[in-house]
């Protein structure tokens, strides 16, 4: 559902859509802001942010390394596949890598639309997807030393065609 | 021919560095490549089930044929967000 | 799921949580802010903006007007509820009242929780209640004319029941 | 006996004023209230079926007595959000 002063823009063009990969704090408002426009009654946001503790055991501090060109690629790919499956206005989605602090923002989305249950339901897509198909890794630094996180295996073999869900 | 090979998390603290080239064989495979750097450093084996491969900055099947100047990465289980 | 450093508080104490009804600009970041703690992982947001059209029709405002001290308790109920069924940390509930402008803000939700699941169910399930059971009223304003706009009957007859959902 | 009552939206462009004092009988429900509202206001009677009504800010049955001193409301369909 494009509205009407989009319906000259190619297909592909997300040139709208915001994906970036940073090092410094993420700005929450200007993501919200980007993605809003005037026929817009709904933003949806994630914000991830780093947690005090990974399943109980207190964290000192995370460290975020990316595959970056990649990563880009798939967050891009996130924003296509989003606009394929629903009614949505923009997206934009920001990772940030290095190292986090306690309640910092890792990882912020936004998408606009019309109405609401497509906003929430794109949003949580996009987050999910994210944490499946997009090459970056986190470090956890505890007291008593490092770990990489547990991850999830992203869906290949297949290149070309989406990657499931 | 030559290849780029990029490592990250885990296989980069074990390899010891973010990027290597090989020279490999006409012919070979993303499997090959892996196998050639399992050589070198024994710990990557108990990774191999959990990882997934990129050609190019697109997944890949461990059965792609290579080409020269191609950029391969081995990716660990992913954990952004 | 209660954090460890709030298990001595009383079930009862949202006091944490954040209901306003405000005549003024809504600040997203302040409420964003508000609701995270040291121990979330996520905070899944909704901002409800004014459309420049209702069904295709241009819209030129919007005025908004509400029976503030009960708009307050349901409100609040919305909170109390979202305790009970998700796994939540803080909540934070904004609504503004009077003329809004295209663009403009008119809602803004607010939920952090340790993980994206409860946060993104809890931020979903309290707009979808607000517009259900919360004695607010919206009257459109178009070229032609104004209409008070369609609503929806708060489900009712039943005080002290939760109303259905 | 003396109620407050309340009116918003469509109601309050109908009945001219967004609070009304009404004196009842004892006994009776908002219902009756309602009705004497409707009496002086008939173009409140098409709204009736999709009213609600809220005593002391809280959602109750038409059936409901009323207490002197109660806050009533009549309550249009809500468009919050």
């Amino acid at each position: 559902m494009k509205r009407e002063d989009e319906q000259h823009l190619p297909m592909s063009a997300p040139a709208e859509d915001l994906v970036q990969i940073v090092r410094q704090p993420i700005d929450p408002l200007a993501l919200m802001n980007h993605v809003r426009g005037p026929g817009d009654g709904a933003v949806a946001s994630f914000d991830g942010c780093v947690r005090d503790n990974s399943a109980g055991r207190a964290t000192l501090y995370l460290e975020y390394e990316g595959y970056e060109p990649m990563a880009r690629l798939k967050m891009l790919e996130i924003c296509a596949r989003i606009r394929e499956r629903f009614a949505i206005h923009r997206v934009a989605i920001v990772h940030r890598l290095g190292r986090l602090e306690i309640g910092e923002t890792s990882v912020f989305i936004a998408v606009s639309a019309a109405h609401r249950g497509p906003a929430f339901e794109a949003c949580r897509y996009a987050i999910d997807t994210l944490k499946r198909i997009v090459p970056i890794w986190k470090k956890e630094f505890f007291a008593d030393g490092a770990v990489w996180a547990d991850g999830e295996i992203p869906p290949s073999g297949n290149p070309g065609a989406p990657a499931g869900v | 021919m030559q290849v780029k090979v990029l490592f990250f998390g885990s296989l980069r603290e074990i390899v010891g560095r973010a990027e290597e080239s090989a020279e490999i064989a006409p012919g070979a495979r993303i499997e090959d490549l892996f196998a050639h750097f399992r050589e070198r450093h024994h710990e990557l084996a108990p990774f191999r089930p959990s990882l997934v491969a990129s050609r190019n900055q697109e997944f890949a099947p461990w059965s792609e044929p290579l080409a020269a100047g191609d950029e391969i990465a081995f990716l660990p289980p992913v954990s952004g967000g």
